[in-house]
């Protein structure tokens, strides 16, 4: 009969109950801190499709990393032959004990440690065969390793251009990692020289090192370092990034089952904050890191710092919540939800008195007004927009009034983002009487972050449009019309209306109405930030000239004529360093106006509001 | 002025310095919205920071609806927005 | 500080002074609160100058006070002024003296207005002939009583009994010099020395020996601003200029202050009064206070002249300590007696404030 | 070429010797009469000239090598007492007893600092610690101002702008036009030597007129964090301590605001108080505005007076920096080129 | 411009006040009553220069305006010659004239001031009279004062004063036909009319505050109330 245990797996076994337990306790405690009512959802979820999908995304992005390849095809490359290369070692290696043994029930670290307990060569074909993928899959799973360790010497070469800082946890965990696969492949080819028990690539290897070392010794040495690499690994697991690869399924789990983070921080904030791989793909599209070389405010640091709780204010604070991470983000974390929750919680008790708002009151200026038109703080620096949207307003002939007309009341957005969710909660009040005395059955916003703020926190029940739809809807109900010229215009997708509101075609129809529409790599989900975001509360001037400057150079060296863009704050930033010329959509259309077709409907404007505001 | 309290400005300086850039041009207190509906104004928080007579601001700050615009047209480039956040964390 | 450097500004400001037969017109507030100084000045000029000075009693206020409390129009003070010039002129007098500082600063107003806007002169000449079918002649020359004293200083120093000066330590006494703001501030070439460094005070006190002490505050009004005394609700203005005068001279310890005006004397000499009592604080060592002199005073005591007889009884703060530094003579017990050495009571003593 | 003619140009300041140098080549002959006993006039007292803190010293070396080793005669020590104008020529006689015969004459004469000691109210040369911009100027040659701050570490020094400028009070209502830039180089300049000072600026207006001035300004605010204060300083006194006291309104607060100084600077402006008409017989008289010369047309004939053959060129004609000084001069002496040679032919 | 500057431009010392004022603030600095009272002489002047009449007409039924205590400092200092302190004084008649003096508390001390130093004017020949100074009235003056109070013919008579005799002197009792020269020139040049206006408005003010003002005299109730009342509103 065979030897069934040796004094070296010990570090294995450690390690791997160290591992189970930790996780135990810490998945438990997190389910337990969901929301209230996410249990019940869960168990009614539990039962149906949601669970099968759940599955399926686990095997595509967890093991084979569907996302990351598509950002790059090298790094998906490396994750994937990490990830699924080990997944099929463990279960080939539990399919060659099985057979060879019989028995399904093996000692845990039997598979792991086989080719050190059965000496003897395979006879039958089929053990051969696993012998012989699993050398393979051990290649695989090494080639993977060679990239990791190219990486991070040369993170280029995986196409990324920097890569995150590390914590002490993550070294041990890193080089632990490292140093498994090459170690079980040396012991293997080892025990191979003096046993004959190895395959394609560990036999030759090993008659080859066996030809001049004492094979026997070292190979029982290496199996020692083999097994407390493992250990020491998963001992390490809880305490570094690599955290990440349990957390992610349970969190795909959970999404699938229709659990987030809402405004609060909850169990699925930890799951999470802990699914994070450290991947560092944010880091590239962080407006803040690319123009200023900020290296820790970006959202890898961000957690890793909430993680650690040493997350200081000015981390908090420094970001433009432009959500381009978001969109790369692989583990499809809602960071920016994230952020607020922190900058809410960092905001003590309110410190603000707007008692003079009550002075002001809604007087129509006529008795039946059908849209109400809000330009918003930003869009009075940009009276071309104002202007613009008057004459659009006009020329619909739509009864409409001018809301902010005489100066806006801020929509409370900013104070939001900036944590003071009950004083914006002030304003937006204030707001939502003044639009509800106009009795419009419309609101029209100029500004993209007054249009996030109404849908979002308004609750309001009117229909409530940012003017780049509402023009577009005048378009197509040929309201209005305009003669197209031929120059070229690029767009610039402002963040709180592309990523923030996915308002992305409206702009896009009527500017190929007006001209031809240029494109260009950085539009739509992955549009830049302009820079002149409010949500920052700590990127200096500079700094916020440099991101202004690189944005507008970028869209400038565009084959276009005409920058375009929908947001006053957006038009601003970019058109102070654009040599092009930037123009808001209103302002192009308003231009553009075909007055004579204008006359022929004036008249037909009435039949126009039964059919777009029925 | 020899007795003023200066401690504010120089905390403040320590985070944002810009406020000390000012000109006194008082294009803030023209486009800010606040300052359209109260006696609310930028320019003189601003100014009273640097002669350190801090009991005045205190009341002003809380009027601000820090919708920015008063940055954007700051022909300075001081952080007005910035600075008043963090008056309104310091004072609070 | 570098006096040669204020000589300079002084060499500047040099006025003209009529040297004989002034036509003199009293103060509301000096006749009213230090008589016995407009009494001393006429006894120096007639006596010890032997000039020509002459006072007709038909001569009333200038209605400053009146004017500068906004209840009397321009109009109506020109006029009453031009009344005291046609006297001048009934009196074959041609140099005006006015004993109060504020009616200086009038009389040099209307004269400068009626320079500068001849029609107003005309019309005051019609509204005076109106009223009082008189005619006035415009005064050759116009000083204040102070400027008077000032210009004949080396002459009372020739014949002075006394002088500035501590007997026992043998040091000048420290002055503290106070200008009516009316008197230069308004038209600095119309005051000695000009608005900045007046002279007129500083040039008696440093020909009588003293020595002049220079303060922060020493521009700073005393703090009449005539309806914030005259009204009561008004008052804490009034206390807190000087205040801030007595604050910012206490360092230098001043022997005695001096002013020209007849409000300043007065309010200097009341307020330290009243600050005692309110706060217990005085702004000398001995709890005493720092007496005020008018310049009048300030000269009949370098003559040898009689404090009580010159009113010094009258003041708040005791005088007594400054006489014996001086080393005047005087008799302790007569200070509250009548003329006829009749016994008319004393004062009580105040609460704080030693006397 | 036409015949040799005399150029007498008095003042050998900066202007002088910029257009004796503009003359040399012209191959007329040309002496500078200078009063004092050295030429290059006030850069000798000057230490840093704005906006570049370019050294002083350096531009008058310059302007005195140009003129180095060319036939220009110097006069120094030399005051000049007639000018008497005789048929087509000038007649120039002098206290030293020169009498020299000139074809033309350019007035290079320049400007008078305003006599700070007229505004009383700020007590110079009463009050020790008050010192003109000028004053400072040569302390900073002499190498800091250990002698006026004692070795104070911490002192705080205030600058007041527009002394004998903009004021009605002293008869000059006109803007001397450097001292605002000025008392931003020297308030750099003080921090640079005492960075623990605190630095105060009493101001009505800064006008950063030039090339720089305004990057100057906002230099000062930002990198040595200059305070600024909007008001007319009204008095000065001296506390029993030495230090100085100020009031001021703080007119952006709507304040009035009191403050003490280890050391204060009047920046005092320029003046033309020259008495031409004294030393110029009668036939000869200058139109004066504000005491400065004025010339025939500001914006075409910049350098020439009323008197054909009578030129200008620096601040004897308006308030000038040391580069529009020199400028000015370059053009003064093109004018008078083109003036003999239409008068040759 | 507004129709109140031109009443004002009607004033010599206005005119004389007032010529271009580029808010220096020198004024302010010396200013006594700046220290004192949140008072701004610079800004007067930026109004007053402004021609916005609505914003003159507020400054006349101010407070502020009867702040200043016409020391005249300010004429000393003003770099363009002006005046604020004559501005003051043409606001204040103007403010008496059109009877807004009696919104403001201080506006309304005008009737103490008439009713005391006016009357005294037209009684004695004196704004200021040693009988006027009441001890009652004037708790600052002291105890020596009081003594002289109470015994006004001996000290006057020892100081050499001419106390309520004829003939020249100190104190000396001003005969019936000058105060009738005095009289004939406050009716013939306004004199009279300022006081009639500043009565009338002050006595409808007295009513509407349920106040007694009386025909004259200062034992009333109004007198009391203005002459003693402080609302603690004016200071820093």
């Amino acid at each position: 009969m065979i030897r069934h245990f040796d004094p070296f797996v010990l570090p294995f076994i450690v390690g791997f109950t160290f591992l189970l337990t930790a996780l135990a306790v810490l998945y438990s405690r997190w389910f337990i801190q969901l929301e209230a009512g996410s249990h019940p959802k869960i168990l009614s979820a539990f039962f149906s499709l949601k669970t099968l999908n759940a599955i399926k995304e686990v095997f595509l992005e967890c093991l084979i990393h569907r996302k990351i390849f598509k950002i790059n095809p090298m790094l998906g490359y490396m994750h994937m032959s990490l990830a699924f290369g080990w997944f099929l070692l463990i279960l080939f290696g539990k399919l060659e004990t099985f057979i060879y043994t019989g028995r399904f029930a093996n000692a845990i670290y039997y598979p792991i440690f086989f080719r050190f307990f059965e000496l003897n060569p395979h006879q039958s074909a089929l053990l051969n065969f696993f012998n012989i993928s699993m050398d393979l899959l051990l290649l695989f799973v090494l080639s993977g390793v060679c990239l990791a360790i190219i990486k991070r010497f040369k993170s280029r070469v995986t196409g990324l251009k920097q890569t995150t800082k590390h914590t002490a946890g993550d070294r041990w965990a890193l080089s632990t990692l490292w140093l498994i696969f090459p170690l079980r492949l040396l012991s293997e080819s080892l025990t191979a020289a003096f046993s004959g028990n190895g395959s394609i690539i560990t036999q030759p290897l090993g008659d080859f090192l066996g030809s001049f070392l004492p094979a026997q010794q070292l190979a029982y040495i290496s199996w020692w370092g083999y097994s407390v690499c493992l250990g020491g690994f998963m001992a390490a697991l809880p305490f570094s990034r690599y955290m990440h690869i349990p957390t992610e399924i349970f969190l795909i789990f959970l999404r699938n089952w229709g659990i987030f983070t809402n405004k609060k921080y909850s169990g699925v904030s930890n799951f999470e904050l802990h699914a994070c791989s450290r991947c560092g793909i944010c880091i590239d599209v962080c407006p803040v890191n690319n123009e200023s070389g900020r290296r820790t405010t970006q959202m890898v640091y961000f957690l890793r710092d909430l993680r650690e709780k040493k997350l200081k204010h000015s981390i908090t604070e420094n970001c433009m919540m432009c959500g381009r991470c978001e969109q790369v983000c692989p583990v499809a974390i809602p960071l920016t939800t994230q952020r607020q929750i922190q900058r809410d919680k960092s905001m003590q008790k309110p410190f603000s008195d707007f008692s003079y708002l009550e002075r002001i009151s809604y007087n129509a200026n006529e008795p039946k007004t059908e849209v109400l038109y809000f330009a918003g703080c930003m869009s009075h620096l940009t009276p071309g927009i104002r202007q613009s949207m008057i004459k659009i307003l006009e020329a619909s002939g739509i009864k409409y009034s001018f809301l902010d007309e005489k100066g806006p009341i801020c929509c409370g957005r900013p104070l939001k983002l900036s944590g003071k969710t009950e004083e914006a909660q002030i304003l937006s009040e204030k707001n939502r009487t003044l639009i509800m005395a106009s009795g419009a059955h419309t609101l029209v916003t100029s500004c993209p972050i007054c249009y996030k703020s109404f849908k979002e926190d308004y609750h309001l029940n009117i229909k409530i449009l940012h003017h780049t739809e509402f023009i577009d809807q005048l378009l197509v109900k040929k309201q209005i019309a305009i003669q197209r010229s031929d120059e070229k215009i690029a767009y610039h997708d402002p963040c709180e209306l592309g990523r923030g509101s996915a308002i992305y075609n409206q702009p896009r129809q009527i500017i190929r109405r007006v001209g031809q529409l240029v494109k260009h790599p950085d539009e739509r989900e992955n549009a830049r930030c302009c820079g002149g975001s409010l949500a920052n509360l700590s990127v200096t001037t500079s700094e916020r000239n440099e991101i202004q400057q690189s944005v507008s150079s970028y869209l400038s060296s565009q084959p276009c004529d005409i920058i375009a863009t929908a947001c006053p704050m957006c038009k601003k930033s970019i058109g102070r360093f654009a040599e092009k010329p930037v123009k808001d959509i209103a302002e192009l259309v308003a231009s553009g106006l075909d007055e004579s077709f204008m006359n022929e409907k004036a008249i037909k404007n009435q039949k126009y509001n039964e059919l777009i505001f029925e | 002025m020899d007795n003023n309290d200066f401690s504010l400005s120089v905390a403040l300086a320590a985070i944002e310095p810009s406020f000390a850039w000012c000109i006194g041009c008082g294009s803030c207190t023209a486009t800010c919205s606040a300052a359209q509906f109260t006696e609310f104004n930028p320019r003189k928080i601003n100014l009273l920071i640097q002669r350190g007579e801090v009991a005045a601001i205190k009341q002003e700050l809380k009027k601000c609806m820090l919708c920015g615009k008063c940055q954007l047209i700051c022909p300075r480039d001081v952080n007005t927005r910035k600075i008043i956040q963090n008056l309104k964390r310091i004072m609070q | 500080m570098k006096a040669e450097g204020k000589k300079k500004v002084w060499s500047d400001y040099q006025k003209n002074i009529a040297d004989n037969h002034y036509f003199y017109v009293r103060s509301c507030i000096r006749q009213t609160f230090f008589p016995g100084s407009e009494t001393t000045f006429l006894k120096i000029l007639r006596n010890n100058l032997s000039k020509d000075i002459f006072e007709d009693a038909r001569h009333t206020t200038c209605t400053g006070i009146g004017y500068h409390t906004d209840i009397v129009p321009f109009e109506t003070l020109m006029t009453i002024i031009a009344r005291q010039f046609a006297l001048m002129t009934e009196a074959g007098y041609s140099h005006f003296v006015p004993s109060c500082v504020t009616s200086f600063g009038i009389y040099t107003e209307v004269l400068d207005t009626w320079k500068h806007f001849p029609e107003t002169e005309e019309k005051t000449r019609e509204y005076l002939w109106k009223a009082t079918k008189r005619e006035f002649k415009v005064p050759d020359n116009l000083a204040h009583t102070s400027d008077i004293i000032y210009k004949f200083r080396e002459n009372i120093s020739a014949i002075s009994k006394y002088r500035l000066v501590n007997r026992k330590t043998g040091e000048p006494l420290n002055v503290v010099e106070h200008i009516g703001c009316h008197y230069s501030k308004m038209f600095p070439s119309s005051g000695v020395g000009g608005a900045e460094f007046p002279a007129v005070l500083t040039g008696m006190v440093e020909s009588w020996g003293g020595n002049v002490i220079d303060y922060p505050e020493r521009r700073h009004c005393c703090g009449f601003g005539f309806r914030q005394y005259l009204v009561k609700a008004n008052r804490g203005y009034s206390l807190s200029n000087s205040k801030k005068k007595f604050e910012s001279m206490q360092p230098y310890k001043p022997d005695f202050i001096v002013a020209n005006c007849p409000g300043c004397a007065m309010f200097l000499d009341r307020w330290q009064y009243t600050i005692a009592e309110m706060e217990g604080t005085t702004y000398d060592q001995f709890g005493m206070g720092i007496p005020v002199l008018t310049y009048e005073e300030m000269a009949g005591l370098v003559l040898g002249y009689s404090p009580w007889e010159m009113g010094m009884q009258m003041h708040q703060v005791s005088v007594e300590p400054l006489l014996d530094k001086i080393g005047v003579e005087y008799q302790k017990n007569e200070k509250y007696k009548g003329l006829h050495g009749q016994d008319i009571g004393k004062p009580q003593k105040p609460q704080f404030l030693i006397v | 070429m036409t015949e040799q003619k005399h150029i007498v140009i008095i003042g050998g300041g900066p202007a002088g010797l910029q257009a004796a140098s503009g003359l040399k080549d012209s191959g007329h002959q040309i002496t500078i009469i200078e009063k004092e006993s050295t030429i290059g006039g006030k850069l000798n007292s000057w230490h840093k000239l704005f906006p570049e803190f370019q050294t002083a010293n350096d531009i008058s070396v310059y302007l005195i090598n140009s003129i180095n080793n060319s036939n220009t005669e110097v006069l120094k020590q030399t005051i000049v007492t007639k000018i008497t104008r005789e048929n087509n020529h000038f007649k120039i006689s002098t206290a030293q007893n020169h009498s020299l015969k000139a074809d033309a004459i350019l007035l290079a004469t320049g400007f008078e600092l305003f006599r700070a000691e007229k505004k009383e109210e700020y007590g110079y040369g009463i009050y020790k610690n008050i010192i003109t911009s000028a004053d400072l100027e040569s302390s900073f040659r002499q190498n800091g101002l250990k002698d006026l701050l004692l070795g104070k570490t911490h002192p705080r020094i205030g600058f007041i702008h527009c002394v004998g400028s903009r004021d009605k009070k002293c008869g000059n209502t006109y803007c001397s036009k450097v001292c605002c830039v000025t008392g931003v180089k020297q308030a750099i300049e003080i921090k640079q030597l005492i960075p623990h000072s605190q630095v105060f600026n009493f101001y009505m207006d800064l006008r950063m007129y030039g090339q720089n001035f305004e990057e100057l300004y906002i230099e000062a605010q930002q990198d040595y964090s200059i305070n600024f204060i909007r008001g007319r300083v009204s008095e000065i006194a001296e506390n029993i301590d030495g230090t100085l006291q100020i009031k001021a309104e703080d007119t952006l607060s709507g304040r009035p605001l009191k403050m003490n100084f280890d050391l204060v600077i009047l920046l005092a402006g320029m003046e033309n108080r020259q008495d031409y008409d004294n030393i110029m017989d009668n036939n000869i008289k200058l139109s004066r505005s504000n005491g400065f010369i004025v010339p025939i047309n500001r914006h075409v004939r910049p350098n020439e007076t009323t008197i054909p053959g009578i030129f200008i060129a620096g601040t004897c004609r308006e308030p000038l920096s040391i580069q529009e000084t020199i400028a000015d001069a370059k053009s003064a002496a093109s004018t008078i080129t083109e003036w003999i040679n239409k008068q040759s032919n | 411009m507004g129709n109140l500057t031109d009443q004002l431009n009607k004033d010599i010392r206005f005119i004389e006040g007032l010529k271009a004022c580029m808010n220096c603030g020198v004024c302010t600095a010396i200013c006594p009553a700046a220290e004192f009272y949140q008072y701004d002489p610079r800004i007067i002047c930026d109004t007053v220069q402004s021609g916005d009449d609505e914003l003159i007409e507020n400054l006349l039924r101010s407070e502020t305006i009867w702040y200043c205590g016409e020391c005249m400092s300010c004429k000393t200092r003003c770099p363009r010659g002006n005046t604020p302190g004559f501005i003051i004084m043409a606001l204040r008649k103007l403010s008496q004239e059109l009877g807004y003096f009696t919104d403001s508390e201080k506006g309304r001390q005008q009737f103490a001031i008439k009713r005391a130093i006016g009357n005294s004017i037209l009684t004695t020949g004196y704004c200021v009279r040693p009988e006027l100074v009441s001890p009652q009235h004037h708790p600052e003056q002291g105890p020596v004062w009081e003594w002289v109070y109470d015994n006004l013919p001996e000290v006057m008579e020892k100081t050499g004063a001419n106390f309520k005799k004829s003939g020249p002197g100190a104190l000396r009792q001003i005969e019936p036909e000058v105060l009738k020269e005095l009289h004939q020139i406050f009716e013939i040049t306004g004199g009279y009319s300022m006081f009639d206006i500043i009565e009338k408005h002050s006595v409808q003010k007295a009513h509407g505050m349920n106040l007694d003002p009386s025909s004259d005299g200062i034992d009333n109730q109004y007198f009391e109330n203005t002459y003693t009342q402080n609302n603690g509103n004016h200071n820093h």
